[in-house]
């Protein structure tokens, strides 16, 4: 049995520098009127974030986060109301403790740590914004490219060239079936 | 500019707009460009921009094109869906499109305004339109939930904001029940002489106002009261408001205060709240004489007869009445009400956080509040201006920006202290013929005839040096110096240091939120901005709104403010409230969940997991059951149905799912 | 050609449980074998690959295929059989979400057979030999098939029709299956034959859940004595059922061992461990991060204990290095 | 309750009254004091200003010895308990001059992570021991004396870590639990003089005979300070404030020396005998 190198990572040495993608999943009262308030306030931060409003962090389903690693952010973040804050009693309570499982989990699977951030912004905090946006751009930027639809390709390239082999044995004129 | 073509494979027909919002947008996002990318994607079958979406020309743009070319979906690109979701859904039900077949994406305040990289602002825009536009082919046709609302108000704070509130309503012949927490209604306008800068006198035009209220036909007074609980939504709240004992039976009170006169303490011996401790009061008191209502109460803390129970009761005995009641409990009232106005005000900076001020080390040194009842006729001294041991100044510094426009302390400014310091050089000149010093960083003077009040203060006399002072000290470096308080400060319209030695220091202090409104929004589920005051919806659009339905602010809760403003506030407010008793009932967000009766397994993941108990198990069929009405729709339970079985209208999963892959898609 | 319909089973990576299913059917297979001509079947006839070669394409009316697919000769297998069949049965919990083997996806490659080969404390192999692809023998070539470096459900190599769930499917579904596979009565493909909802419908113990778990604390079934009849969550077990679809009839819970979640997720779940942990997790009662982590610290394997069967189906399919 | 301590130069020297009253002090409170072995020269002020870097690493090796320790470290000089706290702030904040800092500390065997905690006698003595506890074991009360306390600039300026900037009053209510009663002092954070003395005389005489004036004709007996190099200037200059403006003859007292009075500890272990102005008024009848 011969080493493929399938597990290295696919993106090699990008020509342009490397711009991180990074989802984030706002509450609705908190985080993203914070945004809002960054916006009205004219604050600069790092254009590398883009939102999906919720009502209540607590809509965020641990799903949701897994599901943008693997449709290619580089890093997932959340924000929600203060504990104790929340618009909705304590809708962010039950966030912080799923998601510190969910934390376990991305480490077990090797998921770097600042790839998925928890961030408690009120609304007043256009400021606070900011300051998560640009920090967890800048450590997102320092730990390069996660690309899950990349590596999920290369993984599955190890299956190619059976594909091919099996398929070259088929009938021209039927479907073949295999993916 | 626009792109359209024919569509398509069963995907619903999707027109796009994006918005220049004159150079807002349009001058870091490439509009054109996005314009363009869009149109490419699947069942996009419009796609246009346009200078200003909002406008009635944009809105009608949209409308059209939804008849024109059939259009089952619409996205904005424009700004922030908290400003104009509802604007752009209406325009979608003008073209006869399902309001809720509308998605909106930010890129003004999420990108234009934030980002300075156009290239990178641009690529930002199409992803986010992406999203959208995929997202929005799963959404579907919802109605508003239409919910009726109770025409009765509370009001919270019985101040200037809470009394013209609760008149305002009253009048327009809604029930209003106004809850003050102080003994008295009145607020810290009670407690002035005058009102800059037209020095009418602040009883005058107060008092009137505070016995309206209290024979007002249409309105609740309930004074030493507190709100405890608040339940409910826009329309429907549930409050339970708690009665301090006063020992005094209100009703039986007539305010004669014969028993003041008859209690076992001759003298008055303890500290009057009332007047900053500047006075004296017996355990058995009334704030003020026009304090409304007009009732006498006990202090349990001071009160003989409620500390040991062997007291000869003169004061209960003096009662013709009989309205002493020294086994009076607190009492738990519980009221509905349909809108609520917070009026509850603020706090004074607490003077002793300026060291160097010397405020309870100098007895020299007063607050403004102390001078304004020094300076009140009806204050301790009878509006003699006096220091502490009697004697009169001879020269008095007013500091200005105490507790203000500081890092170190709050970084706002008060907007009140330039004025009020006028009122009180003038009134402190006027009643004791005294120098007066004012120590000031700027003079901000923005109203109507207040630049002409100050005017007036410059030709009385009154002296003013720009500069921030130092310090207060009692250190004489010179002579003259001794035994006095000295100001240094450096002048800086002339340029160096001076030490002015007065008698008296006044601290401008300013205006905080109050100590306990971190509980109080709790309690009404709203916000504070980071200084502590109760947030509004939006600073300019919806100053009185909050971020809860049904739930209004007004006057310095919400932030630093003089009367003409407060009263103009609460005004605005009772109007708010109007607009929703009047229309009858409230529209809601149909974002509520509901459980798929045939997908739910009755595992009661769900049930605990809903703050507002709008789930419950429906024990006949062992199934989860949401109450609409109830649901206020966070979706938290939707996320954690172990088995997907719970469905939130307007973040449906694949609406969520769907947005995901639209962002990340390339 | 017979006018039976010909059935083929065949197992990849597998531990043969599902087989023992089909033969659990009991008195049932006769009805079955009377139905059908079985064209493959290795764990119990003789036929060759080279026989399955020689069918036209398409003339196996259905194929049942088990196990995951971790090497190229499960993968050739599973590519001929879907060009031979008309409908592919993904059976049982591997071939639908990597099953037991798929849990390799949290190690590399290399490092299992390092393990396996040298590290491992039997291991006596002083030359370090490993099986290879090719290699050569008294001048024969000889091969090997390619261990891959992912281990895959059976549709993330082929298309699949429907998926017979469990680890294993019980005999009630199998037959109702292929009843229904027989009778040509349907339903839409990519369905999987059980009910869509989750197994707390059919526990015997579903009553006996509070409405608050209010859990501070998760055990494991050795450290405590399990009540028989009180919901398992309830007992601070981590039971998978309520993310995990029926159709079992919770014989684990009925022998007092909680659910595992053999059976996957509903159809409208995509990732089950995600939302067990969703479900579960959000009503512990600590509020702080550190109190909550001390909770957490009661289920030690979280990939092993949400992911028991469903690696490859995880929305991240394996652990990245 | 156990810390290091870290004398620094003056504790050693000029400021010898401090270390005795501090140690017999935090003795009798059950306090105990571990010197931190190998220590060196904290850089003071001065050297800051000649080669930062340099400095920072001179005040990083006093940090390094003390993180492998483990305790708090107690700074009871004010420019060792500034330059240390400024050093631990400067590291934490300034990732660049962190790694310049323990390379230069590697190179040596040593290295630091920026855990360490600098602390101040008065902040140990307030939020660590207590005013209750300290009550508790006062046995000759300073009752009837009245001090000026003088906190000096560089405790609580820049960092006020532990008490006001402006108007600092651990000190007086560390005097007061021993039984005296402080002056009002408006000049407990102004200047002493520092090294002016030694630069501009006119100008450091000047703060220095302010501070010892004032004090007097506030009534205080003796000026009470935390501070070795304000000690020594003002109680060393007086003579020289004599010939200038007028002779005052004011104690100048470190606050260790006060409390140890009313601790009953005798006089002779507090260090009383090496001020230059004869406390013999405050210790009268002891």
């Amino acid at each position: 049995m011969s080493e493929q190198p399938s597990m290295a990572p696919v993106v090699a040495a990008p020509a342009v520098a490397f711009e991180p993608r990074i989802v984030a999943f706002f509450c609705n009262w908190c985080t993203y009127t914070a945004a809002d308030l960054a916006g009205v306030s004219r604050l600069k931060y790092a254009p590398n974030v883009r939102v999906i409003r919720v009502m209540c962090s607590g809509r965020v389903d641990p799903q949701f986060v897994l599901e943008a690693f693997a449709k290619g952010a580089d890093g997932v973040l959340l924000g929600g109301c203060h504990p104790g804050d929340c618009h909705y009693a304590e809708g962010n309570y039950k966030t912080l403790r799923r998601m510190r499982m969910l934390i376990r989990m991305l480490k077990e699977l090797g998921i770097e740590d600042g790839r998925f951030r928890l961030e408690w912004i009120s609304g007043a905090e256009g400021d606070k914004v900011k300051a998560v946006v640009n920090e967890m751009t800048a450590q997102v930027r320092a730990l390069g490219p996660l690309d899950l639809p990349g590596k999920f390709k290369e993984w599955d390239r190890e299956m190619e060239d059976l594909e091919q082999h099996v398929n070259a044995s088929a009938p021209q004129q039927e479907e073949a079936h295999v993916r | 500019m626009a792109e359209q073509k024919e569509h398509q494979n069963g995907i619903p027909r999707i027109g796009f707009y994006i918005c220049h919002c004159g150079s807002n947008i349009a001058s870091i996002i490439d509009v054109e460009d996005v314009r363009k990318y869009v149109a490419t994607l699947p069942g996009v079958v419009v796609s246009r921009d346009y200078k200003y979406m909002c406008s009635d020309p944009g809105q009608e743009l949209i409308a059209q094109d939804i008849r024109e070319h059939k259009l089952e979906r619409l996205v904005v690109s424009a700004c922030s869906p908290n400003l104009h979701e509802e604007t752009f859904r209406n325009a979608a039900a003008k073209g006869g499109l399902n309001s809720f077949y509308f998605q909106m994406v930010n890129i003004r305040e999420h990108a234009s305004w934030v980002h300075e990289d156009k290239a990178a602002a641009t690529r930002k825009a199409k992803d986010l339109a992406r999203a959208a536009v995929y997202r929005v082919r799963f959404h579907q046709a919802l109605e508003k939930r239409k919910v009726p609302v109770d025409p009765n108000v509370l009001v919270v704070g019985g101040g200037i904001a809470g009394i013209h509130a609760a008149l305002t309503l009253a009048n327009a012949g809604k029930k209003v029940t106004l809850v003050e927490r102080e003994a008295t209604i009145g607020g810290h306008m009670a407690l002035f002489d005058k009102t800059f800068p037209t020095m009418d006198c602040a009883a005058c035009i107060l008092t009137p106002k505070m016995s309206a209220v209290k024979s007002h036909p249409n309105i609740t007074l309930w004074t030493y009261s507190e709100v405890e609980k608040v339940e409910g939504y826009v329309g429907n709240y549930k409050v339970s408001v708690k009665r301090k004992p006063r020992y005094v039976n209100e009703d039986l009170c007539v305010g004669c205060m014969a028993c003041i006169d008859a209690c076992v303490f001759k003298e008055p011996k303890f500290p009057d709240k009332f007047n900053q401790g500047l006075g004296k009061r017996k355990p058995v008191y009334i704030d003020f004489p026009q304090a409304t209502p007009k009732v006498v109460l006990i202090d349990p803390a001071t009160c003989i007869q409620m500390k040991t129970g062997k007291c000869k009761k003169s004061c209960a005995d003096a009662c013709d009445r009989k309205a002493f009641d020294f086994n009076q409990q607190p009492e738990l009232k519980e009221i509905q009400v349909g809108t609520i106005v917070l009026a509850t005000g603020f706090k004074t900076y607490d003077a002793k956080r300026d060291a160097l001020y010397g405020y309870g080390r100098y007895p020299g040194v007063f607050t403004a509040l102390e001078i304004e009842r020094l300076v009140n006729a009806s204050g301790p001294t009878l509006g003699d201006v006096v220091l502490r041991d009697g004697r009169h100044p001879k020269a008095v510094g007013i500091i200005h920006c105490v507790g203000s426009r500081d890092e170190k302390t709050n970084k706002w400014c008060s907007r009140v202290c330039c004025m009020y310091s006028l009122k009180l050089a003038h009134l402190i000149k006027e009643h004791s013929g005294a120098e007066v010093y004012n120590f000031y960083i700027d003079m901000r003077t923005p109203g109507k005839g207040y630049e002409e009040f100050y005017d007036k203060l410059l030709a009385e006399g009154v002296h003013f040096i720009r500069g921030r002072v130092a310090e207060v000290t009692d250190w004489a470096m010179t002579p003259e110096e001794q035994g006095k308080l000295v100001l240094r400060v450096e002048d800086t319209l002339a340029g160096f240091v001076r030490r002015i030695p007065v008698d008296m220091v006044v601290l401008a202090t300013g205006m905080e939120a109050q100590a306990d409104a971190g509980e109080v929004r709790h309690k009404f589920n709203i916000g504070c901005g980071s200084e502590g005051f109760f947030q509004e919806r939006h600073p300019k659009l919806a100053p009185v709104n909050t971020f809860t339905d049904g739930i209004f602010i007004a006057g310095a809760c919400q932030g630093p403010r003089d009367i003409p403003d407060t009263v103009a506030q609460a005004g605005a407010a009772a109007a708010e409230a109007l607009v929703l008793i009047d229309a009858g009932h409230v529209e809601l967000e149909p974002n509520t969940a509901h459980v798929v009766e045939e997908e739910c397994c009755g595992c009661k993941s769900c049930v605990p997991l809903c703050p507002y108990s709008a789930i419950t198990l429906d024990e006949a069929k062992k199934k989860a059951v949401i109450n609409e009405v109830l649901c206020k729709g966070c979706g938290t339970c939707v996320a954690a149905c172990p088995s997907g079985s719970i469905r939130q209208n307007l973040f449906e999963d694949d609406e969520i799912f769907s947005e995901i892959e639209g962002v990340l898609a390339q | 050609m017979s006018a039976k319909p010909q059935v083929a089973f065949y197992w990849c990576a597998s531990c043969g449980g599902c087989e023992e299913a089909v033969v659990d059917l009991a008195e049932d297979i006769l009805k079955v074998v009377e139905a059908v001509d079985i064209v493959l079947w290795p764990v119990a006839m003789d036929f060759k690959k080279a026989d399955i070669e020689a069918r036209p394409d398409k003339s196996i009316t259905v194929a049942f295929i088990n196990g995951a697919v971790r090497t190229s000769e499960q993968e050739e297998w599973a590519r001929l059989l879907r060009r031979k069949s008309q409908v592919v049965v993904s059976f049982g919990a591997c071939a639908n979400m990597g099953g037991i083997p798929a849990l390799a996806n949290q190690f590399r490659r290399e490092d299992l057979l390092k393990y396996i080969y040298e590290d491992g404390p039997g291991v006596d192999n002083p030359a370090k030999t490993r099986p290879q692809a090719s290699s050569q023998d008294e001048g024969r070539t000889l091969s090997l098939p390619e261990l891959r470096n992912v281990v895959r459900s059976l549709d993330q190599v082929i298309d699949v029709e429907f998926y017979l769930p469990g680890c294993p499917p019980t005999p009630k579904l199998i037959m109702a299956a292929v009843q229904a596979l027989l009778s040509g009565q349907l339903p839409p493909k990519g369905t999987v034959l059980s009910p869509d909802h989750a197994l707390c419908e059919e526990c015997a113990r579903k009553d006996s859940k509070p409405v608050d778990l209010a859990l501070a604390a998760f055990k494991r079934p050795h450290q405590i004595q399990i009540d028989p009849e009180k919901c398992l969550l309830a007992q601070g077990l981590v039971c998978m059922g309520p993310a995990t679809r029926a159709g079992c009839e919770a014989v684990c819970p009925a022998g007092n061992m909680p659910c595992t979640g053999c059976f996957g997720p509903s159809s409208r779940v995509k990732d089950q461990g995600a939302k067990f942990i969703s479900s579960v997790f959000s009503n512990i009662v600590p509020k702080e991060a550190k109190e909550i982590d001390a909770v957490l610290d009661g289920v030690p394997d979280p990939i092993g204990t949400f992911y028991r069967y469903g690696l490859s189906k995880c929305i991240l399919r394996r652990k990245l290095n | 309750m156990k810390y290091l301590y870290f004398p620094g130069c003056s504790l050693k020297g000029t400021g010898k009254a401090y270390e005795e009253s501090l140690l017999a002090v935090f003795g009798a409170l059950g306090v105990e004091l571990q010197e931190l072995e190998d220590w060196n020269c904290c850089g003071a002020t001065a050297y800051m200003s000649v080669d930062e870097t340099k400095s920072y690493a001179l005040a990083g090796r006093i940090l390094a010895l003390a993180e492998r320790e483990r305790l708090d470290v107690v700074a009871p000089c004010s420019a060792c308990y500034l330059v240390l706290n400024k050093t631990q702030k400067s590291l934490q904040e300034h990732p660049e001059l962190h790694r310049k800092v323990t390379g230069a500390l590697q190179a040596a065997g040593l290295d630091y992570k920026g855990t360490v905690k600098v602390r101040h006698p008065l902040d140990v003595l307030m939020n660590d021991v207590g005013l209750d506890a300290i009550k508790q074991k006062i046995t000759s009360p300073m009752a009837g004396h009245k001090f000026a306390p003088y906190y000096g600039c560089q405790i609580v300026r820049p960092y006020a870590t532990f008490d006001d900037q402006h108007n600092p009053v651990t000190m007086d209510q560390i005097l007061q639990a021993s039984g005296a009663e402080c002056v009002e002092y408006p000049h407990k954070t102004r200047c002493c003089g520092g090294s002016l003395t030694g630069t501009v005389p006119e100008v450091g005489l000047r703060l220095a005979y302010i501070l010892i004036k004032e004090a007097k004709q506030r009534g205080a007996e003796a000026i009470v300070t935390v501070c070795p190099l304000c000690q020594f200037n003002l109680d060393g200059y007086q003579d020289a404030i004599a010939k200038k403006y007028e002779r005052v003859d004011l104690p100048i007292l470190y606050f260790t020396q006060i409390l140890g009075l009313a601790l009953g500890l005798p006089a002779a272990d507090l260090g009383f005998k090496r001020g230059i102005i004869s406390a013999e008024a405050v210790l009268a009848g002891r």
